[in-house]
């Protein structure tokens, strides 16, 4: 089983041993960065069908199911639907407007992709299995890299000379600053208790065996089940998936900041969506979820890169899920989320990851209803306050404004 | 020329483009910017010396370019405010326009 | 158990914390308020009652348990201002009995204050009151004890005065707070005075405190103006102070008028707390006003020195006066609040008479009862829609059966019906020590005839409240402006309705008690006595009391029917809506509804002088001291005038030109500014190139 | 010479004089991105990952966007009209002189040729940033978190919009100083 586990690996140093050694550190980065661009695109290429059917499903309809194979009556259940849009992707006009920046709405989109190759290959997605292995700063690379986002962000709005694009990049903008900062800050908690920055570390630490029968993964904490799920929601904004996708609110806005992109530019900005939302997860599933261990012991026969890529798929399929069935936020609603109840809980997460360290000693019981405690009253106390947040709100003209008061002119007073 | 040499004179001409920019143009974002270029050449001024210098292992290079990077972020942020300010109070972001307090 | 005296300070410490979490609460905090109120009080009432068990156990042959914990509060020079607190069978006492009633008038007032909407404010106040009261309670030392007591003054000038927008109100308040003012004058030069002569404040320090052997020898032994031993004129001033927070005679006057509040706070002022300080403070101090010379040791039942003679003489006084006005009385606060002045007389007649153990036990069982009584007139004004009128009430008996039964239950704790009602006891207890009392018989008189007019006035009162023909409110006229004022329908809701639950409880609670009390200071088990003088060990039941007592007992059983059948014969005969004694004795009853014109005594006297006092001083103050005055300022100003000259002419033209020279400077300097920031920047980058040129040339040379 | 240090120095500088001279002041700001990326490889190049990737995290994740929203809210979008520079010959004059000067300094300097031409790479460890942050530096650390909440406090506070138009007395007071 342990050849299955490392069959790529074996994969590839054997391809690495076929080139002159002067050459093979290069060969070996470029074939991690191929099986990289080949992979994710590919997973990306399904998750299009999948989520079209899932949500169609979900809306009560049946969702693509006619593209199979061309020429043959196999239609395999609509999944062919990828590459027919992909080709309709490509071969369309590239439309740029009159008035737009040209090179700026150009290299916009490549700047959101490139970046996202790059988080991806930090990620371990297998034992002995990671592109780019930073082993000092894995993690600190991904956020890093993260923020290129924001810039292209900026870049396809601003370009774009539409209002509609500017005002999706400036919500885009300020909704990922937002939402970065919780975001570090939860994963800080893992990275305070592995006491590393590499990613590859952090899933080594999880593989540990706990009570005999399951592996120590971090969401099997207070702090982490705490801490996953506040990575989890930032996750969502960073990815600008349902309930937060302000930025390309159809509508509201069209399509957002990529309003004014067409044909393949627009694939690659949907592609660059897709790919930061496999990161994260596969950053989530690295920090909280062990990585590419199994949950059991019993069941580590399983080659290690399958359990990522399962995690991978049981995440996108959650997404997916969330997509379909929550409303979407307001403005307001999102900003006063993110200050006022995420980066409070997040701080009080990185104290209790504290108290955990420091009760290491403890009696497990005692430790846990400590840690437990001290999330869930502070918690229940945020989430009470917040309640009237959501309820409905009556607008300032909408409320009745009647006309100025007729102030009536007062005689002057004479005195007699 | 050693590598150390090479990096100080890189730093230097950062520097000085940063200081032209500052000098001459005339929007108060682009002295800012000017400002930026010029903290971020010493910082590799610092990082240069902690890497060719006499003991490395004391790390106070990469420190100081830390607390560097925590301070340009934090006068960045106080200096483009001020900038939103007076251009609030101005309607201009030109430098030579804010002389109010001249002798 | 003994440890309790170092946590007694939580006893006023929780209604304190209380009144200060409250005072930051908001109006609509409604709930929480009272419930902190009464919480607090109610565990200061378990933290009292665990500090009365521990004085139920004296040690074998040294008298009363008595606790003492003293603490340095700050250096003063080289001496330190020493605290303390004091836990003894008469804080014991005095403790449970203020918690417990104190307790019963919160929940009182949770439904008498109902409608208010300041209820919040208004047990913030109540807590502070009970706090103040407590203290002054434990307190060991005379100062803390003196602050105390004007805290309670304080604080019963902010409830007194609690709707102060009725102008009658905010003049009660003034007036209760600057007459006991006058009494607290004297009792503060008596704690200076103290201080002076014995250096300590402290009751009890184990051997040094100022009520102790050592001190109270030299203060008896020293005399001052007029051959007054020190100890009798310390003793006199510190009873300025009860006098004037315990409503006697010449002082007594704020007490009827303290009636503007609410009535829960008349029944805290009245029964629990602030009149029961005065009395509380001459039981506390009674060692010193007790000390005597040796050329005045007497035999009897208490050294008769001058100062119990006047405390004697002033309660007697104060008794017989208050329940003559007492009867000629119509609102039914008012009533009570002469009635309590009488009984406080009776108090001080006791602690003249008979030392600290009677004067106490009418203080405790008067508590009971005035409580239970205003309690009571509360939930009959509630239950009226806050008619206060004695004769526009009347068959309330059927209307309110549980407040009637509570009230005559009361009502004949206070008249001194025989054998089961606590006030016939201690009472008695008064009257029979008076009797024995050897300088004079009168004090013994006055109480016998203060008793008849205390079960006359009572009687009255119950008359006219629970039994007299209802009289027709539509045809009063301030009923019916009262009735339009509070928006109500005549007819069924106007009438008088009986009080809720949270109201009645409390009384009945109290009017059980009030029975209950009657046990422990008969002649056949004289336990409170014993327990006052720490001889628990030795009582024993059976009959105690000498000869004297029965013939007591009998004689005030006959006052108390006297008081009674007269007044019952004369009432329930009389027509209904005039008074059968004014019909008798107008002239007297009109003299008496008056108050005796006490107040209107004072005002042709007190401030008529005061006025003259104050047109004096306005004069001396408009013609000596303002010309004095004025001459210096003319010479204040000729110096001026002379220094402003030579400054002008001579020292000014030298800064002048100085002046001009800096101007010069600055004006060139300031060219320099010209406000363009590139500018500097650029002598700036030019200053660093000198710089570094300079330094790299410095190096290598 | 490194050919990478040569890239790198070259993408570094050029985006650098490209930000400072570039007309339209979003390219500028995106130039200075660039740049500070370059910067950042050039630490990487120098063996300060950890420096390195807080240098983009910091500079591009915030300082930049800060930058181009700074632009965006004093209506910078547009290319401006007519002069962009401010007295150009007397600036870059002393500009050049700082560099020369400064170039003089190094080039001709004594002590850096006593320093050994070639290191071995020092190995950074993040931990030991870290113990240095949390036992020899943690006055500096606690200062710096200090200055920052008081920058975002000054930040928020002084470009919170003033609730009255000031511009009035702007003007009031600019045509008030030109009195002598």
């Amino acid at each position: 089983m342990a050849s299955l586990d490392q069959i790529f690996v074996t994969l590839k140093e054997q391809l690495v041993q076929l080139f002159p050694a002067v050459l093979q550190p290069y060969v070996g980065v470029l074939l991690s960065i191929v099986a990289i661009m080949a992979v994710f695109p590919g997973i990306f290429a399904l998750t299009t069908v999948v989520e079209r059917k899932l949500l169609a499903r979900f809306q009560n309809r049946p969702g693509p199911n006619r593209v199979g194979i061309p020429l043959t009556k196999i239609r395999l259940a609509g999944f062919g639907q990828f590459a027919a849009d992909g080709i309709k992707s490509l071969t369309k006009e590239d439309i740029i407007p009159r008035n737009a920046d040209r090179k700026v709405h150009f290299i916009a989109p490549f700047v959101l992709v490139v970046p996202a190759f790059l988080a991806l290959s930090v990620l371990p997605i297998g034992r002995n299995m990671t592109a780019l292995d930073f082993p000092e700063t894995g993690l600190l690379f991904f956020f890093a890299i993260g923020a290129a986002t924001e810039l292209s962000v900026f870049m396809a709005g601003w370009s774009s000379r539409n209002k509609y694009s500017l005002l999706g990049a400036m919500r885009g903008i300020a909704q990922m600053l937002s939402y970065e900062i919780p975001l570090i800050l939860s994963s800080l908690t893992v990275v305070m208790m592995v006491g590393s920055l590499s990613l590859v570390t952090i899933v080594e630490r999880q593989t540990s065996v706990q009570w005999g029968f399951f592996h120590s993964w971090h969401v099997f904490t207070p702090w982490g089940f705490a801490g996953f799920l506040l990575f989890l929601t930032a996750a969502c904004a960073e990815a600008n998936r349902t309930p937060f996708d302000l930025p390309e609110a159809e509508s509201e806005l069209v399509a957002g900041y990529f309003t004014e992109y067409s044909g393949f530019k627009f694939a690659l900005f949907f592609l660059g969506e897709y790919l930061g939302m496999f990161a994260i997860s596969g950053v989530a599933i690295s920090l909280f979820l062990g990585g590419w261990s199994a949950p059991f012991t019993f069941l580590d026969w399983v080659p290690s890169w399958l359990w990522f890529f399962g995690k991978l798929f049981a995440f996108i399929l959650f997404f997916i899920w969330l997509r379909g069935t929550l409303p979407r936020l307001r403005v307001d609603q999102l900003m006063n989320l993110a200050w006022k109840f995420m980066l409070p809980m997040c701080l009080l997460n990185l104290l209790v990851v504290g108290v955990w360290h420091f009760t290491a000693e403890w009696n497990e019981l005692l430790r846990w209803s400590l840690a437990t405690v001290l999330l869930a009253g502070p918690y229940w106390l945020f989430s009470r306050s917040f309640e009237a947040r959501f309820k409905p709100r009556t607008y300032r003209y909408a409320a009745d404004s009647p006309a100025a008061p007729v102030v009536a002119p007062v005689a002057p007073q004479v005195p007699i | 020329m050693t590598p150390l040499a090479a990096y100080l004179l890189v730093s230097a001409l950062l520097f000085a483009i940063g200081f032209a920019g500052a000098l001459t143009r005339r929007n108060s974002i682009l002295v800012l910017v000017g400002v930026e270029l010029m903290l971020n050449a010493a910082n590799l001024n610092f990082l240069a010396f902690w890497r060719y210098g006499p003991n490395p292992e004391a790390l106070t290079g990469v420190m100081f370019v830390l607390f560097a990077i925590a301070v340009a972020a934090a006068e960045a942020a106080v200096g483009l405010a001020l900038i939103i300010a007076i251009y609030r109070h101005y309607c201009s972001s030109n430098v030579e326009d804010v002389a109010t307090m001249k002798g | 158990m003994k440890g309790i005296i170092n946590s007694l300070w939580l006893i006023p410490a929780l209604p304190l914390l209380a009144a200060g979490i409250i005072a930051l609460m908001k109006r609509p905090q409604r709930k929480p308020a009272a419930a902190l109120a009464i919480g607090s009080m109610a565990l200061a009432f378990l933290v009292s009652c665990v500090a009365f068990v521990a004085t139920l156990q004296p040690e074998a042959g040294k008298g009363a348990v008595q606790l003492t914990h003293n603490f340095a509060w700050f250096d003063l020079g080289g001496s330190a201002l020493r605290l303390g607190w004091l836990l003894d069978p008469l804080t014991a006492g005095m403790l449970v009995m203020v918690t417990f009633v104190g307790s019963l008038i919160f929940i009182f007032s949770v439904g008498y204050m109902d409608h208010d909407e300041n209820l919040t404010r208004f047990f913030g106040f109540l807590a502070l009151f009970a706090a103040a009261m407590l203290g002054l309670l434990i307190a060991n030392n005379l100062l803390f004890l003196f602050m105390c007591w004007e805290l309670v003054g304080v604080a019963s000038y902010l409830l007194i005065g609690f709707w102060f927008h009725k102008p009658s109100a905010a003049a009660a308040a003034k007036k209760a707070f600057i007459t006991t003012r006058i009494g607290d004058l004297g009792f503060f030069l008596g704690i200076v005075w103290l201080y002076h002569e014995t250096g300590t404040l402290l009751f009890y320090d184990n051997g040094a405190g100022c009520l102790e052997q050592g001190a109270l020898t030299k203060l008896v032994t020293q005399t001052t103006v007029g051959g007054m031993a020190v100890s009798t004129a310390i003793s006199l001033l510190l009873f300025c102070g009860a006098v004037g927070k315990s409503g006697q005679l010449p002082l007594h006057v704020w007490l009827p008028d303290a009636m503007e509040g609410p009535t829960p706070v008349s029944a805290l002022i009245h029964a629990a707390t602030m009149v029961a300080a005065g009395v509380f403070l001459v039981a506390r101090v009674f060692p010193l006003m007790g000390a005597a010379t040796a050329d005045l040791g007497l035999e009897g039942h208490s050294p008769h020195t001058t100062a119990l003679t006047v405390v004697t003489w002033v309660g007697a006084c104060t008794a017989v006066f208050a329940a003559l006005i007492a009867v000629a009385q119509n609102d039914i606060k008012r009533i009570l609040a002469f009635s309590t002045v009488s009984q406080l007389g009776y108090m001080m007649l006791g602690l003249g008479v008979g030392g600290p153990a009677v004067g106490m036990f009418h203080l405790l069982t008067h508590a009971f009862f005035k409580a239970l009584l205003f309690l009571g007139a509360g939930s009959v004004i509630h239950g009226s829609h806050h008619e206060q009128d004695i004769r526009r009430m009347g068959g309330l008996r059927k209307l309110m059966p549980i407040t009637f039964a509570a009230y005559a239950v009361g009502m004949m704790a206070l008249a001194g019906f025989p054998l089961v009602f606590s006030g016939f006891w201690s009472k008695d207890e008064v009257l029979h020590a008076a009797m024995i009392w050897s300088p004079s018989k009168l004090p013994f008189l006055l109480g016998l005839f203060g008793a008849v007019l205390t079960a006359f006035y009572m009687t009255r009162q119950m008359w006219f409240v629970f039994f007299a023909p209802r009289a027709e409110s539509a045809s009063s006229p301030g009923r019916a402006a009262h009735s339009a004022s509070h928006h109500e329908p005549q007819g069924a809701s106007s009438s008088p309705h009986e009080s809720p639950r949270v109201m009645t409880l409390p009384l009945v609670i109290l009017a059980v008690a009030t029975v209950l009390l009657s046990l422990f200071a008969t002649p056949v088990w004289p336990w409170f006595h014993a327990y006052l003088g720490g001889q628990l060990d030795h009582l024993q039941v059976g009959w105690s009391a000498d000869s004297a007592a029965g013939l007591t007992m009998l004689l005030s059983v006959l006052a108390v029917a006297l008081g009674v059948s007269a007044s019952w014969r004369l009432y329930s005969r009389g027509k209904a809506g005039t008074d059968a004694v004014e019909r008798l004795f107008p002239r007297l009853f009109r003299a008496l509804q008056g108050r005796l014109y006490v107040d209107e005594f004072y005002a042709a006297t007190v401030f008529r002088l005061n006025a003259a006092v104050a047109v004096l001083s306005d004069w001396a103050d408009r013609f000596v001291w303002s010309s004095v005055v004025e001459l210096a300022a003319w010479l204040a100003k000729g110096l001026a005038w002379l220094s402003r000259t030579l400054d002008e002419s001579g020292i000014n033209s030298g800064f002048d030109a100085g002046c001009v020279e800096t101007r010069g400077a600055g004006g060139f300097a300031s060219r320099l500014q010209n406000g363009q920031t590139q500018r500097y920047l650029r002598i700036l980058g030019a200053g660093v190139v000198v710089l570094v040129v300079a330094i790299v040339w410095m190096g290598n040379n | 010479m490194n050919f990478i240090f040569a890239i790198l120095a070259g993408l570094t500088v050029g985006a650098a004089f490209a930000a400072m001279t570039l007309r339209n002041l979003v390219h500028c700001a995106l130039c200075l991105t660039v740049s500070l990326i370059g910067l950042a490889l050039l630490y990487l190049q120098l063996g300060a990952e950890f420096a390195g990737f807080v240098q983009v995290l910091v500079y591009v994740g915030a300082v930049a966007i800060l930058i181009l929203f700074a632009v965006l809210l004093t209506r910078g979008g547009e290319a401006p009209v007519g002069r962009i520079t401010n007295s150009l010959g007397a600036g870059l004059l002393v500009a050049a002189a700082v560099f020369g000067v400064l170039a003089w300094a190094i080039i001709g300097s004594s002590a850096l040729k006593a320093l050994p031409k070639e290191t071995p790479q020092p190995a950074l460890l993040v931990k030991a940033v870290g113990d240095k942050l949390m036992g020899e530096f943690v006055l500096p650390l606690q200062g710096i978190a200090l200055l920052l909440t008081a920058a975002l406090l000054g930040a928020v506070v002084i470009a919170m919009r003033e609730k009255s138009s000031p511009a009035g007395v702007a003007v009031d007071s600019r045509s008030a100083t030109r009195n002598p």
